[in-house]
């Protein structure tokens, strides 16, 4: 991308926050902490993914997901089948009575690989699968409720459901999906082992560097005309029909764009972690994701990020300290920033730093045309906005 | 019988109405206008304590109502018809004149508000929302008056009310100030509905009052170039 | 002489050892005990001279009830605190969640709890019985005692139910027997009303129940208040997941009169028995309960000071190797030895449940049964 | 249903609505021409509101026909009536309060209404001009960048007045669009309707006779869902029936 | 699936099943009546309301072990006390968290959502250090404890009538409380609009604390009865958080009657199913109904047909 592509989809604030996060992500991290940090932060960034769907879906838009953990889900399971199977190869599994399949399929007295799981021999189909399988499934979840005018709470109950049936038919459908166990005993990836150090810092960095399309795509779409619609429609849904516009394909589009996020983090998440398995699908972990959002602020991706991060961090941080007591400080610490700062951290941000920030940019800013004097300053309509 | 002095409000920082002081005696009706976004609503809405004051005072009776909470006023006799009508849509017609017996204690609705306004005992069982504009507005007054008011705050009480029913009501403002001793402050567009109801004309601008003067001296040139800037 | 080469977090006078389980979430109502057991036998160890002259200490992580928590902690307790063995895990899918962690890092994993089985790693030692070690000697102690000719299989809806019903599926065909149902509800389900009314029109002889968490409780209760007297055997309830921790939240009058299948109940009579029941109470209080679980979790520390010792090493490779043939003489549950496939022999136990919330022993096999997590011909 | 072409801009036909047995609209039949501007007026609960729901897709009719340009409404959806240009301003004022004013207009601008389309919008200098433009038109020009829900009662009618013009509509339904306006507003939107009424038409429901008379190309009077009566706004202000029901003596 | 048994089985099958499905229905109402008031009417998305409810369990158990310490001849009429002291423990906690945290969430009904799940958490752990993780078992007076056979195969237990009779009484006095009287017209004033609710006389606040006390308190109850069918532990809460906003949402969120009939269609639909099905494949389905009869109607069964 272009530095004026750049600048005419960041406010000068925005590029500054982008900077620093990518910063953050790519330097400072890296740098200061030992791999097996490194990596538990590459874990909390798969959750930042779905935060980002979520700021666009709910913040934005309105339209309130308990069931994130469905796409989140999808994801990284697609991806662990396939790493599963390569796990799975005949030699490695000699023991079985049938060799060549996973393992879990064995206990079950499965002796052929079923037949949804034969693609997933594909590197290639696996990754389109983990973009299209769950966004296709948004689209239709999107589709029939939308267009029904399900809304509001009943829309985040439906989702919520939808989570539970899922995790249901997984754990009971163990011969083909592991059960409760999930897909465990993930070992490499196109024959390189996911497990070396070395492979931590490549998938972390694959990680990092994804998270910031996604938010360039994210910040893409807030600034377009359609992040306007968003937010008219969550203020007034009942009105924009009445501007022309059709509010089920822009629920639907942006559920289908969380959803995309969501299975890039899940499928991120397989990779980091090792493993899958339906307890991400489920309620509580997209109960979760949604006050990640929240404490980051529901209208700041930057803000989701950062409370994906936070949150996920405080939590490996309490309950080492205080094994029996962490969950104290959790639950004070989301009653509190929802009762203190209703945007979350990017709340308290706009509230108290925004300003001396934006005035000591302008200034350098200033400082920098000043010196470079025949260099216009672009996008300024775009400041005002 | 409503003293007001020195009363500012403010939305976060901007500052609205600033030091405004009238009284209104008992008994009297008093028209305040003003033009559109002269912060006529704003005063209203504050001295029903729907929106914080920043300053000043206000009594109702002697009594300061400053400060204190919505339903107190309600209890010490204050009673306000909302720009907007603000009825409660998904309720019934009759449950909405309920809610204004909150402060009484009474259990029915009294016979002379149906009187008053006959649509509403036709469409009694009908949810508000469901109600036209104009209904909605008669809906509202009716709930108003419900709560026996000793001061009532009309605000813009003829939007989207059929002429024949706006005559009939400032017609019924009237008699209810006489039957009642009930003393009105309405904000009002409409001049002629003004000058008929009104004893006195308040014309507030940017916050401020710039004009008064009692209807018997009022006329209708005057006040409308007050109006029209 | 060397003893730690590699690197574990080892000194002169103390050696670091992780506990890794649930105390937050929903796990934590079943993994408590484990935590009292482990630490209840190394301050043991401790008092009685600690392992090759050095105190244990143990640093606690919790796992949450969430299985990447439980990877994570795992990853720490092996990669950041070095520690030379970690007591730890509840559920198959945490188990399954740290084992790649414990085969990378190479860490040694005590893991307590009665299992499915299909799997041996030589980085776990599981101190629970195996599937068929629990199962099979229960049913053919039905079918002889109560001459039981029909059963009815019931679980919670994950693997360990399944695979052991599957177990005694194959089990009761092979003895020319019948199953008349078999069902399974989610976890947490905690409506049983539709399942009590089938089994009251099959009228199995053996109700054979794998009812986990929560949903036990309730399954009893309305087990109870339908009116299935389980005093009366018939039919008889035949469980392999109600220890007497269990039996704390449904309460002794609910289950009165089932049986349990299983290698440890609290009221065993011998002494070792006695002796670790007395320790556990005046470490834990009075009114403390001991269930299967919390006795192979005590195990865990012994069974690893005794192959430390034997290896002469805190090293995990000479620890594995010196674990097969490790015998615990003074284990609660009796007389226990390491097989080579990782898992403990141990003799199989039916015990009543009486209304205090204890089982009266009612069988006990002759002989320790050899655990077979692979079992021929129950796959 | 009769699907005779016509050349009325709108032609509404046989409607009827009922809500559970109760007729608000009861049999309707009501020609718009073009470049006409047409008041509908009649008591409180005549059913005015709800012809305009029935026109813009809010309300379902039970029965008959409303066809703009020859193309049938009844089956289409809310944002497709809007795109064929139909245009609709509600009785209580309603824009968009999170938005600022300059944003509220730009949303209404007619371009760009599909997902992808919005997502390309590029805000060019045609529609920042014709914004402000409308913003100037609207008395709004100085709050371009405020949030809309920050506008009094009146101010909320204006802006979502200008939200119809940027829109462009052939057809614009406005539901007592004075209420709640000063005298001197009252006036210019009187100039305005008949400025932007030359090529297009316009229904207007008010109460304020004044105004009416002002701006009124002809008078269509409701009264329990049925015309009463129809014609100049002289010949309506007499008739006895509409003073019995309406005007009041 | 008939062709297995006789006809007189059959018979039996469907008296029992029926039983069997009014109990599940009565344990629905019994869960659901709290959160109708607390998010039907206030629009509280209380997710700590599974904690409320193991509130009252937990008093439950606390009551009955000082009866059984101190008083055992009166063991068999604790329960009664048990649920009144259920009741007000979880009306007083309700009051509480309302005046600390619900009432400044009013015009942010979502966030709710958020800062009742913290609290959710506070209270689990609060229930592990008090009581410990372990489950704990509360006995039953005898007189509960029975059954009244009907026939050989048809048995109604006692407790399952108790459980059902505590329902109906207590959404008589719900309904009495919202519809009958000064307040449930309060309540949706409140609801609807509180700065207008003010206006017009109503005492907003008092009216919110008291409505959600009492929602928390019908947590209590159930919870109580509860201890009759299932069990009390930290999170014992978690397992019926889902089918009590289901039950509630599928209803049609702001009517009481909604909240019964939709606790009766889904409680038929699951107890038939689970009889020919297994007891998962039975849940899956009953959802996949619920969420496809959502999307016919959006708003719930009983939804209110109001003017947009
Ligand atoms: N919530 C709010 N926050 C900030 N400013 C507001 C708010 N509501 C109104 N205002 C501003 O206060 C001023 C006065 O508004 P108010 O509603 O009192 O006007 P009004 O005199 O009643 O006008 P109208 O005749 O149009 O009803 C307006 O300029 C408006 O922009
Ligand atoms: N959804 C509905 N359910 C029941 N009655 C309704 C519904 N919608 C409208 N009505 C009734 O239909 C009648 C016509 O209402 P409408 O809003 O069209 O009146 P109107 O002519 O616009 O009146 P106003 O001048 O007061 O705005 C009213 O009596 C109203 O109560
Ligand atoms: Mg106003
Ligand atoms: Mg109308």
């Amino acid at each position: 991308m272009t530095t004026t592509g750049l600048r005419s989809l960041f406010s000068r604030h925005d590029l500054l926050s982008f900077a620093v996060l990518a910063l953050l992500l790519i330097v400072v991290f890296p740098l200061a902490l030992d791999i097996f940090r490194l990596n538990l932060i590459g874990k909390y960034l798969t959750y930042a993914f779905v935060a980002l769907g979520l700021v666009l879906c709910w913040g934005y838009g309105g339209v309130l997901s308990l069931g994130q953990g469905v796409f989140f889900g999808i994801g990284g399971y697609m991806m662990a089948m396939f790493l599963k199977l390569e796990a799975s190869d005949p030699e490695s599994t000699s023991i079985q009575s049938t060799p060549g399949i996973p393992d879990f399929m064995d206990w079950n007295q499965i002796t052929e690989l079923p037949w949804f799981w034969e693609p997933f021999y594909s590197f290639g189909f696996t990754l389109l699968a983990v973009l299209v399988v769950p966004t296709v499934f948004a689209y239709l979840i999107g589709v029939a409720m939308f267009k029904r005018r399900v809304s509001g709470v009943y829309f985040a109950i439906i989702t919520q459901s939808i989570a539970l049936i899922l995790t249901i038919l997984i754990i009971g459908q163990q011969g083909y999906t592991g059960g409760v166990n999930g897909i465990t005993d993930l070992r490499t990836l196109l024959g390189w082992d996911i497990r070396s150090d070395f492979a931590k810092y490549v998938f972390y960095f694959i990680c990092v560097a994804l998270l910031l399309t996604c938010v360039v795509i994210a910040q893409f779409i807030r600034r377009s005309k359609f992040g306007r619609i968003l937010v008219a429609m969550r203020d007034a849904e009942d009105r924009i029909r009445f501007s022309g516009y059709d509010v089920a394909n822009f629920k639907v589009f942006v559920f289908c764009v969380g959803a995309a996020f969501a299975a890039i983090g899940g499928a991120m998440f397989t990779l980091q972690v090792g493993f899958m398995s339906p307890s991400f699908i489920g309620i509580v972990p997209s109960i979760e994701m949604v006050i990640f959002c929240a404490v980051g602020g529901r209208l700041s991706l930057f803000g989701a990020i950062y409370g994906a991060l936070l949150v996920s961090w405080a939590r490996s941080i309490f309950s080492e300290s205080f094994p029996e007591l962490w969950l104290f400080a959790m639950g004070a610490l989301f009653i509190g920033v929802v009762l203190a700062f209703p945007n979350g951290l990017a709340g308290l941000y706009d509230q108290y730093a925004r300003g001396h920030v934006a005035k000591a940019l302008d200034r350098w800013v200033d400082q920098l045309t000043r010196s470079d004097s025949n260099r216009t300053v672009q996008g300024v309509a775009h400041e005002r906005q | 019988m409503l003293n007001v002095s020195d009363y500012r409000v403010s939305y976060g920082q901007s500052e609205i109405v600033h030091g405004l002081d009238f009284t209104v005696q008992p008994n009297e009706i008093v028209a305040v206008m003003g033009r559109n976004g002269m912060g006529k609503s704003t005063l209203m809405k504050a001295l029903m304590g729907v929106i914080p004051e920043s300053g000043g005072a206000a009594t109702l009776d002697g009594k300061s109502i400053f400060g204190k909470k919505s339903h107190d006023r309600v209890n010490q006799g204050l009673a306000y018809v909302p720009q907007g009508r603000m009825i409660f849509s998904s309720m019934t017609v009759r449950e909405n004149i309920e809610t204004g017996l909150t402060s009484t204690g009474r259990r029915s609705v009294p016979k002379d508000l149906y009187d008053m306004f006959p649509v509403l005992l036709e469409m009694r069982n009908r949810r508000g929302g469901n109600l036209s504009g104009g209904q909605q507005q008669q809906l509202a007054i009716a709930r108003a008056l419900a709560s026996n008011p000793k001061v009532l705050l009309l605000d813009e009480p003829t939007e989207g009310i059929q002429p024949s029913i706006i005559k009939e009501i400032a017609q019924t403002l009237k008699e209810i100030r006489d039957q009642r001793g009930l003393t009105i402050v309405v904000t009002e567009q409409v001049l002629s509905f003004a000058l008929e109801v009104a004893d006195r004309i308040l014309v507030v601008e940017k916050g401020k009052i710039v004009h008064e003067e009692a209807r018997s001296s009022v006329d209708a040139e005057k006040v409308a170039s007050y109006l029209s800037v | 002489q060397e003893v730690n080469t590699t690197g574990l977090a080892v000194t002169e006078d103390t050696v670091k050892v992780g506990i890794l389980h649930s105390v937050t979430g929903t796990m934590a109502i079943s993994e408590t005990g484990s935590v009292q057991a482990e630490k209840l036998a190394i301050e043991q160890i401790n008092a009685s001279g600690g392992v090759l002259g050095r105190q244990i200490e143990y640093i606690q992580e919790d796992g949450a009830s969430d299985w990447p928590t439980f990877a994570e902690k795992s990853r720490k307790l092996l990669r950041q605190d070095n520690v030379a063995a970690v007591f730890g895990c509840w559920t198959s899918a945490s188990r399954k969640a740290v084992l790649p962690v414990f085969e990378q890092y190479n860490g040694m994993l005590y893991y307590p709890t009665f299992y499915e089985g299909l799997e041996q790693s030589p980085n776990v030692i599981y101190t629970g019985q195996e599937a068929t070690q629990q199962i099979l000697a229960g049913i053919d102690w039905v079918v002889d005692a109560k001459d039981a000719k029909t059963f009815y299989l019931l679980g919670s809806d994950y693997i360990w139910p399944r695979t052991s019903n599957k177990i005694a599926r194959k089990h009761i065909d092979k003895l020319g027997l019948k199953v008349v149902g078999e069902e399974y509800y989610p976890l947490g389900h905690t409506q049983f009303n539709s399942v009590i009314n089938k089994i009251k029109l099959r009228k199995p002889d053996v109700i054979f129940a794998s009812v986990v968490g929560g949903s036990n409780v309730a399954f009893y209760k309305q087990l109870k208040a339908a009116g299935i007297d389980m005093t009366e055997e018939s039919p008889l309830v035949l469980t392999i997941s109600v220890t007497e921790d269990e039996i704390l939240g449904i309460g002794g009058e609910n289950v009165e009169g089932a049986y349990a299948s299983m290698k440890y109940f609290q009221s065993l009579p011998n002494e070792n028995n006695q002796a670790f029941v007395k320790a556990f109470k005046e470490r834990w209080g009075d009114d403390i309960v001991i269930g299967d679980v919390t006795q192979a979790a005590y195990l865990g520390p012994w069974l690893w000071k005794a192959a430390v010792e034997k290896a002469g090493s805190f090293d995990v490779d000479k620890v594995r190797e010196a674990s097969p043939g490790i015998e615990l003489t003074t284990a609660p549950e009796g007389y226990v030895k390491i097989h080579p496939n990782h898992h403990l022999w141990s003799k199989t136990r039916i015990g009543r449940a009486k209304v205090d919330g204890q089982y009266e022993i009612v069988y006990e096999t002759d002989e320790l049964i050899e655990p077979d997590p692979f079992p021929e011909g129950y796959q | 249903m009769n699907a005779s072409n016509t050349d009325f801009v709108l032609a509404v036909e046989n409607l009827t609505v009922s809500f559970d047995g109760f007729k608000a609209v009861d049999d309707l039949t009501l020609y718009v021409d073009e470049g006409e501007i047409r008041v509908i007026i009649g008591p409180n609960g005549a059913g005015k509101t709800t012809v305009l729901d029935l026109i813009c897709g809010r309300t379902r009719s039970t029965q008959g026909s409303i066809r703009f340009r020859n193309r049938e409404l009844t089956k289409m959806s809310e944002s497709a009536i809007v795109q064929s240009g139909v245009g609709r301003k509600f009785q209580t004022p309603s824009v968009y309060t999170d938005l600022t004013i300059f944003e509220n207009l730009e949303i209404s601008y007619p371009r760009g209404r599909n997902v992808f389309g919005s997502l390309f919008f590029k805000r060019d200098e045609t529609v920042i001009r014709k914004c402000e433009e409308v913003a100037e038109m609207i008395l709004l020009k100085d709050q371009l960048h405020e949030s809309a829900g920050l506008l009094s009662h009146g101010q909320k009618q204006w802006l979502e007045i200008g939200m119809l013009l940027i829109q462009d509509p052939e057809l614009l339904m406005l539901d007592e669009p004075v209420a709640g306006m000063s005298v001197t507003e009252r006036q210019e939107t009187a100039k305005l309707l008949r400025r932007i009424s030359e090529n297009r038409s316009v229904i207007v429901i008010e109460h304020d006779m004044q105004f009416v008379a002002e701006i009124a190309d002809k008078v269509t009077v409701l009264h329990q869902g049925k015309i009463l009566t129809e014609g100049a706004i002289d010949k309506v202000k007499n008739d006895p029936k509409v003073i019995e029901v309406y005007l009041g003596h | 699936m008939f062709s297995d048994y006789s006809s007189a089985e059959l018979m039996s099958i469907f008296a029992m099943q029926g039983f069997a499905g009014l109990t599940l229905f009565s344990v629905f109402v019994l869960m659901a009546l709290g959160l109708a008031i607390i998010f039907g009417q206030m629009g509280v998305i209380n997710m700590a309301h599974g904690e409320f409810m193991i509130l009252g369990a937990y008093i439950t158990y606390l009551t009955s072990n000082l009866f059984s310490q101190w008083i055992p001849d009166w063991y068999g009429s604790y329960f009664f006390v048990a649920m009144a002291l259920a009741f007000l423990a979880a009306a007083l906690l309700g009051m509480l968290v309302e005046w600390l945290m619900i009432r400044h969430l009013y015009h942010r009904p979502l966030d709710t959502l958020l800062a009742t799940w913290g609290l959710s958490l506070i209270l689990q752990q609060s229930y592990r250090s008090i009581f410990g993780a372990r489950e704990v078992g509360v006995t039953m007076p005898d007189w509960m404890m029975g059954s009244y056979p009907i026939t050989d195969l048809v048995e109604v237990p006692i407790n399952g009538l108790f459980v059902m009779c505590l329902s109906l009484g207590i959404t008589l006095v719900v309904a009495a409380l919202m519809y009958r009287s000064r307040w449930g017209i309060q309540v949706r004033a409140v609801v609807q609009n509180r700065p207008m609710a003010g206006a017009v006389g109503i005492n907003t606040q008092k009216v919110d604390r008291m409505t959600f006390a009492l929602g928390c308190g019908i947590a209590g109850i159930a919870g109580s009865a509860f201890t009759m069918i299932g069990s009390t532990g930290p999170t014992s809460g978690q397992l019926y958080i889902v089918d009590t906003f289901l039950v509630v949402v599928f209803g049609g969120a702001a009517s009481l009657l909604g909240t019964v009939a939709s606790a009766f269609t889904i409680s038929q639909a699951q107890s038939t199913m689970e009889f020919f099905l297994s007891g998962s494949m039975a849940k899956v389905l009953t959802l996949l109904f619920v969420v496809g009869i959502l999307m016919v109607r959006p708003q719930g069964l009983f939804s209110l047909k109001v003017r947009r």
